[in-house]
């Protein structure tokens, strides 16, 4: 390979087919790809495509890549399945695909060439994880709140899935007092927790897990408002770990934040170089990405680019 | 027999009495073939006919919906739910195959006897308690979402079933590699699609009877027409063809996801609105929405070649070019009415 | 002859108003039988009972001997009953054609053979006497075609029963002529029909018998010989035939003392619809507009009015020219103008009575300047009384009035804001004899109070009635103003028409 | 007929106006029903702490309260929306239209040194409303100057708008300080009151008087319900179209003003999602016909609180977010039903009576503020 039917000099032409920009999660990963793209030399131009969430237009935008020869297709899958025409049309047309952030289902492993990203289910199991240990000696049994992300979306379904699946398997005594679908968005966060708080009440209600960020920080508001304070009165798990959800941490209101990092553009150049050199890489690279309990906020805070 | 032979010449110019209602459908056409000799002349490869096969491609489940939203546009109606009852309809294709183990042409079958048998009930509602269009589809657009969700609220694999390899099956029109195109067969189904609703709409009495109701329905129903099997009529072709656009989804992607084609009637009705049908109904062409169609995929193609754009400048852009488009269509369909008075 | 149709006891109740009392109606075979009344009278109703635009809420409806219940028009046309409806009810997108054959095309396999409808449509008017574009959309056509293409689809259906209400409102003589040459040819081969027409002379040149309703209660049958005119005005508006006397006689005897002209166009034209001519319309002056179906009258009147923009020419109005000439503008300035479709262009449906006739009114005063609701309800009851408007409720939607009223509501919004210069096209179209006669009295009597009226007329008489000078139309050209009473004739006018005919 | 005396006459017309006026609110009738059933169905599960109002920090609050604080977003653009409706048209872009008012103010107090300043957020306040009464002109200019399908002529905002919000917060969701006056316009209360339900009742109040008293109701209502009679009359239709863009763009401006405040924050690109569905939905359910004309401003507002209090009860009930989709399915079908006169009939039919299993058609349908 090397470019040679790239028209932009000597570096390479990627084209990169983005979810969407549904959250600020989202958009600080299309900045860090962005900006990555741009300070690196070994990379001639980013053509970038927002699928405004569907699956539809991301298939439109890697033909579009394919009509347009480009060297490397950067693909940050929507839903997992029904990747495999596209991918088979890229791979006909020699051209390279790697999956960023999320993944396809497994039996297209042999349609991509490397995937980038973050591991959803593991996030849940992280936060199920501090869960056991916070609440082992919970003697009446822990009482849950969950606050889903969008019904039906892959972060929404793995999160839950990898959280639950850490409680039962080490058989922690638990309730779920109720979980319901936020959307992902601080609006519908702070309004559903409004109706738990009335329909519940907090009291004896001991851990809310809210699946992103703003679901989490609208949350805190509603419980704050109701006149309780967040953090103490229930603790708090959410997942993301932005800037506004570290400063939250920072000022008491929530108590554990599992990381889910944005910012692999860097690391995602590099590998798109590799590929397209046709050097060997490992199938699955995960991002980097920490847990943080209530100590660390303050010292993290500043490092936090989102 | 009488002897005085009345006549009259009708307002308009007899020459272009049949030409005139064709004037916005051929601006239409017009501004869309400047669309693209504007992306081939600013983009490399866009003059690649795969280009214009992709439109077909991409674009086809959405063709199909908004064929079937012309007809319910033209009778005057609107239909909300065929987004969400095309989602339905691929999740239901994956859930009789996958999980109950239906064979799929069986499976294909049912499912769309289902969407038509949605439409005649939801046509029937709306014709018999006189229940505002708006309101009793986006029912259905809410109830499919949910009966969608209930099924499976992850994406589902349909890979395994053999059938559905069929739909992306290529036919090659020439050397794909120097210049020549694919289409996979299911663009050939919406094109099939189109061709079959333009004959019913206009060469058959119950197309020619979605026009008359939509021109006005009480003088339809005082002329005698079957306005009852009409209006039930088009939400039953609506339907068919949302489960249809479903099915075409399931062979294009050989999945289902519970959140697929979230905002998909909007999408059709726009389509069908820029190819000239008015929402009033009674005035549009079936060919002017393949148009609004096509006009819609080269907006997205010309916005994804350009390549540059952050997520909101991509909305702004595609915002824009609408706007300028729709006036354009507007100035030059006025304009030319005026030189022809 | 036998009873084709046979209802008895028919009741119908809308919200408020009982529009059918108790009905009884026998149709024979072969007969054209004419129902009589008022505008309101229930004429209309009657007829949707029967053929199933409405349910009757009580009585029975016999056809050939067998009850029958239709749901629907298309039940009653399939069982041999044919309509044309008293507002024109076809589809105004779809062509002539298509119109004339809607629902009964002429089909190859699946498919609508579009030739042979064309062929057979051509033919259909050819027959019937009219010569149209049978490809040009129906809405390219005035409303008199319009109802010529609604006649001869009715006619082409080839029931047992036809029913015509008020089919010749907007046509004028030659018309007429036309319909009742085919009434009476349809008489011949056994169809029955139904004529509901408020010109007494028609209705006594065609009908054998005759129905008399008045406010939804049968007044009587009676065969045409053995009912004098004036006791069939006397039925229908339950008043002594002396008392009519006078309807006839409109004080037309006034004179124009002020010869400076109101309102005066110098060759205002719009192309495609009327060449550019000059009319001067003096205070206190009433100018007629006369001319054959679509040469222009129309036109004319709405070039003056402000509601299409003149491409040619200049207007001047009390003797300033007009620029931006608008139907806003023209309200201001006093010039008010009734259109001829009052459906489509006069009233708005939804609203009610009272708010359509203040609508002028208060567009003129703007949204923010409501009138008074003391004041508004005043103007309302008194135009509603002087009018005659049925029923008298203010509050009713404008929809739910007869034909005739609902004209009269139109007349009445502008009336209200007491114009200078007062624009009518076709205003008695389908208005009861009485209320006719009150709007020709009404319209001599506002311009002996110096109002101007420019009067726009299907009936010869009615204009040269009222009218102190009558302009002639032809071809969508004004080819000659008749000035003095000698010429202001019924046959001086044809001629003129005729005269510049040459060609034909 | 001339029989009757004056007085008699007036009688009677005051009488039918008096019958009118009660055929109105047995239009509300339906809709008011129903959400008399949501309420019976949450105090059910909930008890009768539902619909009791506490107040706590000065501020009332218990579920119902909180219901009609999150709803009065949604009933200003409904209410907007509701004029846009009557002049036969739509407007898709509110939710939009929406995000740009919150991400305007928001970004506009966030970026300022001193966001406790009440000038500043007065300043940000007045430019957030005027752009977004800005843009309802635009749309109002678009569809009665240029004739466009409102339908089209709003979806180009409905696709831009997005776009220029999140160009506006970059992307990010810009967030005000607690402590800022701006967060009073979501969180506030005057008397006890929360300030969204006085926002909204205060608009309510305005729009009911606006269009009552003065003309503009009629005029609206004859402008949609035909646009060239009321041509030919001299209403300056365009003026009058554009005005009701305008005042819908302004709705929906102040809804995003309150959304943000509520939050704190202003999301581009999620807030207001899909509103515009549900404010037609609601304008809809309270009686109001997308073919123009007649509009009723309380019959929206009844909409709205079934739309506020449907999600709640899914909540209530235990119903898995799954459910949430159907649930409000059924409703708005059962809505949708109840209003329809032939829907009753037929369900009826075989209880009643008589000959006529057809109901009479809705005709009189009196407007709701009667003068008096
Ligand atoms: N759909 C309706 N709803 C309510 N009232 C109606 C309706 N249709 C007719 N009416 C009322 O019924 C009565 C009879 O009306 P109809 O149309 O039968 O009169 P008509 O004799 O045909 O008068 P015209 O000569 O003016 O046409 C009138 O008072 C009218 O207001
Ligand atoms: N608004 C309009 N737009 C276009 N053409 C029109 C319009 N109004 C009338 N016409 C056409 O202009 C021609 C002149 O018709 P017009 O109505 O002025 O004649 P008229 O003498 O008033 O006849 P009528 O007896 O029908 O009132 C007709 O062919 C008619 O179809
Ligand atoms: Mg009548
Ligand atoms: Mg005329």
């Amino acid at each position: 390979g090397g470019g040679d039917d790239g028209d932009g000099g000597d570096g390479l032409i990627v084209g990169f087919a983005q979810v969407g920009a549904e959250s600020a999660w989202r958009t600080a990963n299309t900045d860090s790809v962005k900006a990555a793209a741009e300070a690196d030399d070994r990379i001639a131009e980013l053509k970038f495509v927002d699928g405004q969430q569907e699956q539809d237009r991301q298939i439109e935008a890697v033909r579009n890549f394919i009509t347009q020869q480009v060297d490397v297709i950067v693909l940050a899958p929507v839903v997992e399945t029904g990747w495999t025409d596209v991918l088979q049309e890229a791979e006909d047309a020699g051209i390279p695909v790697v999956l960023a952030d999320r993944g396809v289902e497994a039996a297209d492993e042999d349609l991509y060439v490397t995937r980038l990203g973050s591991d959803f289910t593991e996030e849940g199991r992280k936060a199920g994880q501090w869960t056991v240990e916070t609440f082992a000696d919970d003697a009446d049994g822990t009482r849950i709140l969950e606050l889903q992300g969008t019904t039906g979306s892959a972060p929404a379904n793995d999160r839950k899935t990898g959280f639950f699946e850490v409680l039962d398997a080490e058989g922690l005594d638990y309730e779920l007092v109720d979980s319901q679908s936020g959307d992902f968005t601080a609006e519908n966060g702070k309004s559903v927790m409004e109706t738990f708080v009335t329909t519940h009440g907090l009291d004896g209600i001991d851990l809310l897990y809210a699946h992103n960020d703003e679901m989490g920080l609208g949350a805190i508001q509603a419980i704050e408002e109701a006149g309780f304070e967040p953090g103490v009165d229930i603790q708090i798990i959410i997942v993301d770990g932005s800037a506004a959800g570290f400063q939250a941490g920072v000022d008491g209101k929530l108590n554990y934040i599992v990381e889910c990092n944005p910012a692999f553009g860097a690391q995602l150049m590099d590998v798109v170089v590799q590929v397209e050199a046709g050097e060997s890489v490992e199938k699955f690279t995960p991002v980097e990405e920490g847990v943080f309990t209530a100590d660390q906020f303050e010292a993290e805070l500043p490092n936090r680019q989102f | 027999m009488s002897t005085v032979q009345l006549t009259e010449r009708p307002a308009r110019s007899t020459l272009f009495d049949g030409l005139s209602r064709y004037l916005p459908i051929s601006v239409t056409v017009a501004l869309l073939v400047a669309l693209y000799l504007g992306g081939v002349a600013n983009y490399p490869n866009f003059g690649n006919s795969q280009v214009v096969a992709k439109l077909f491609i991409d674009n086809a489940p959405l063709l199909v919906i908004a064929v079937g939203m012309t007809f319910v546009i033209l009778s005057g109606g609107i239909d909300l739910s065929v987004g969400s009852v095309m989602a339905f309809s691929t999740m239901a294709c994956a859930w009789l195959t996958v999980d109950a183990g239906i064979a799929a042409p069986v499976a294909l079958v049912l499912v769309l006897a289902f969407g038509t048998g949605w439409g005649l009930f939801i046509g029937a509602v709306i014709h018999r308690f006189e229940v505002q269009p708006f309101i009793a589809t986006l029912v259905g657009l809410f109830l499919f979402r949910g009966l969608t969700l209930q099924i499976s609220d992850t994406d589902v694999s349909m890979r395994e079933i053999g059938f559905f390899q069929w739909g992306m099956t290529h036919v090659d029109f020439g050397n794909v590699r120097e210049g020549g195109f694919w289409l996979p067969y299911l663009s050939f189904v919406a094109i099939a699609v189109v061709i079959i609703a333009f004959a019913v709409l206009h060469y058959t009495r119950f197309g020619r009877s979605v026009y008359a109701v939509g021109g006005s329905e009480s003088s339809a129903l005082l002329m005698g027409l079957a306005v009852a099997r009409t209006k039930i009529g088009v939400y039953a072709v609506s339907g068919f063809c949302a489960a249809l656009a479903g099915v075409l989804a399931a062979f294009a992607t050989k999945s289902a996801n519970p959140l697929a084609n979230v905002g998909a009637e909007l999408d059709a009705i726009a389509a069908v609105v820029i190819g000239g049908t008015l929402l009033t109904g009674g005035a549009g062409f079936v060919l002017g929405t393949l148009a609004g169609v096509l006009v819609w995929g080269l907006l997205n193609t010309l916005i994804a070649f350009q390549g540059n754009l952050s997520s909101w400048w991509a909305r702004i852009a595609m915002g824009v070019l609408l706007l300028a488009f729709i006036l354009l269509q507007r100035v030059l369909a006025r304009s030319g009415e005026k030189r022809r008075a | 002859m036998p009873d084709i149709v046979q209802m008895t006891g028919i009741r119908k109740d809308f919200t408020g108003v009982r529009a059918l009392d108790g009905v009884d109606f026998t149709l024979k075979a072969g007969e054209i039988h004419a129902v009589m009344g008022e505008n309101g009278a229930g004429k209309s109703t009657l007829i949707k009972v029967l053929t199933g635009v409405h349910a009757p809420d009580a009585g029975r409806i016999l056809l050939d001997g067998r009850p029958v219940r239709f749901h629907s028009p298309a039940g009653a046309q399939a069982a041999g009953i044919s309509t044309v409806y008293q507002e024109v009810n076809l589809t105004d997108n779809l062509s002539v054609a298509e119109n004339l054959f809607a629902g009964r095309e002429p089909r190859l396999g699946p498919f609508i053979n579009f030739r042979a409808m064309r062929r057979k449509a051509k033919a259909l008017l050819d027959d019937i006497g009219i010569d149209l574009n049978v490809a040009a959309p129906l809405s390219s056509y005035s409303i008199a075609m319009q109802q010529l293409v609604a006649i001869s689809r009715a006619v082409d259906i080839k029931a047992k029963v036809l029913i015509l209400d008020e089919p010749t409102s907007s046509l004028d003589r030659d018309e007429v002529a036309v319909l009742l040459g085919v009434m009476r040819r349809l008489a011949a081969e056994g169809v029955a029909m139904v004529f509901i027409s408020h010109f007494l002379d028609q209705v006594y040149e065609i009908a054998d018998r005759m129905t008399v309703l008045r406010n939804g209660r049968l007044i009587g049958s009676w065969d045409t010989a053995d009912l004098g005119e004036n006791a069939l005005i006397g039925h229908m508006l339950g008043r002594e035939a002396a008392e009519l006397e006078q309807i006839e006689r409109v004080a037309a005897a006034h004179h124009v003392e002020d010869e400076t002209p109101l309102a005066e166009a110098k060759g205002l034209g719009r192309k495609g619809s009327i060449a550019p001519f000059d009319l001067a319309i003096r205070r206190g002056e009433v100018v007629g507009l006369a001319g054959l179906l679509g040469s222009g009258r129309t036109e004319t009147a709405r070039l003056l009015a402000g509601a299409d923009r003149a491409d040619a020419g200049t207007l001047e109005f009390d003797g300033k020219r007009l620029t931006g000439h608008n139907p806003r503008t023209a309200a201001a300035r006093g010039i008010a103008f009734c259109p001829e479709n009052r459906k489509t262009e006069g009233l708005v449906g939804d609203l009610t009575v009272g708010e359509n006739m203040i609508l002028a009114m208060q567009a003129a005063r703007g949204w923010a300047r409501s009138v008074p609701p003391a004041r508004r309800e005043r103007l309302v009851a008194e135009f509603i009384a002087k009018l005659g408007i049925r029923p008298a409720d203010p509050d009713m939607p404008v929809k739910n009035l007869s034909g005739g009223n609902q004209q009269k509501v139109l007349l009445a919004r502008w009336l209200l804001i007491e114009p200078r210069l007062l624009i009518l096209d076709e205003p008695t179209r389908g208005i009861d004899v009485g209320a006719k006669a009150d709007i020709q009295r009404l319209v001599a009597e506002l311009s002996a109070e110096g109002m101007s009226v420019l009067f726009v007329s299907a009936e010869l008489d009615e204009v040269t009635r009222l009218s102190d000078r009558i302009a002639v139309l032809r071809d969508r050209e004004l080819i000659d103003v008749l000035e003095t009473e000698s010429e202001r004739t019924h046959e001086r006018i044809v001629d003129t028409i005729v005269a510049r005919g040459g060609h034909e | 007929m001339s029989s009757n005396g004056n007085g008699g006459r007036a009688a009677l017309t005051a009488g039918l106006a008096r019958v009118r006026r009660s055929a109105y609110l047995k239009r509300l009738m339906w809709p008011l029903l129903v959400l008399a059933a949501l309420i019976v169905v949450n105090i059910a599960v909930t008890g009768f702490d539902f619909i009791l109002p506490s107040v706590n920090d000065g501020r009332l609050g218990g579920a119902f309260v909180n219901i009609l604080r999150r709803s009065a977003p949604l009933l200003l653009i409904a209410l907007g929306m509701t004029l846009v409706i009557a002049t036969k048209g739509i407007d898709l872009s509110v939710g939009a239209v929406y995000a740009i008012g919150a991400a305007l103010a928001c970004q506009m107090i966030m970026e300022s040194g001193n966001q406790s300043s009440l000038g500043l957020v007065l300043t940000a306040v007045a430019l957030a409303l005027a752009v977004t009464a800005l843009i309802g002109a635009w749309n109002g200019v678009m569809v009665a100057r240029f004739g466009i399908q409102p339908i089209v002529a709003t979806l180009i905002f409905m696709i831009a708008g997005r776009g220029i919000a999140q160009l506006i917060t970059g992307g990010q969701i810009p967030t005000v300080d607690g402590s800022s006056p701006y967060t009073r316009l979501g969180r506030g209360a005057i008397l006890t009151v929360p300030v969204p339900i006085v926002i909204a009742v205060a608009v309510l109040v305005l729009l009911a008087l606006l269009t009552r008293r003065t003309a503009l109701g009629m005029l609206l209502e004859s402008v949609g319900g035909n646009p060239e009679a009321s041509r030919l009359a001299g209403i300056r239709s365009k003026g009058i179209t554009v005005l009701a863009y305008l005042v819908c763009g302004l709705c929906a401006g102040l809804a995003g003003l309150i959304g943000s405040a509520n939050l704190a924050s202003a999301d581009a690109n999620n807030g207001g999602l899909w509103i515009e569905l549900d404010a037609i939905l609601a304008v809809v359910i309270g009686g109001t016909s997308l073919l123009g004309g007649r509009f009723f401003l309380l019959g929206t507002t009844v909409g709205v609180a079934i739309i506020g209090t449907l999600d709640d009860t899914i909540i209530n009930v235990g119903l898995s977010s799954q459910w949430q989709f159907t649930a409000k399915a059924l409703v708005v079908f059962a809505v949708a039903l109840l209003q329809s006169a032939r829907f009753r009939a037929w369900i009826l039919g075989p209880f009643t009576r008589g000959p006529s299993a057809e109901a009479p058609p809705e005709t009189d349908e009196p407007k709701e503020v009667a003068a008096p």
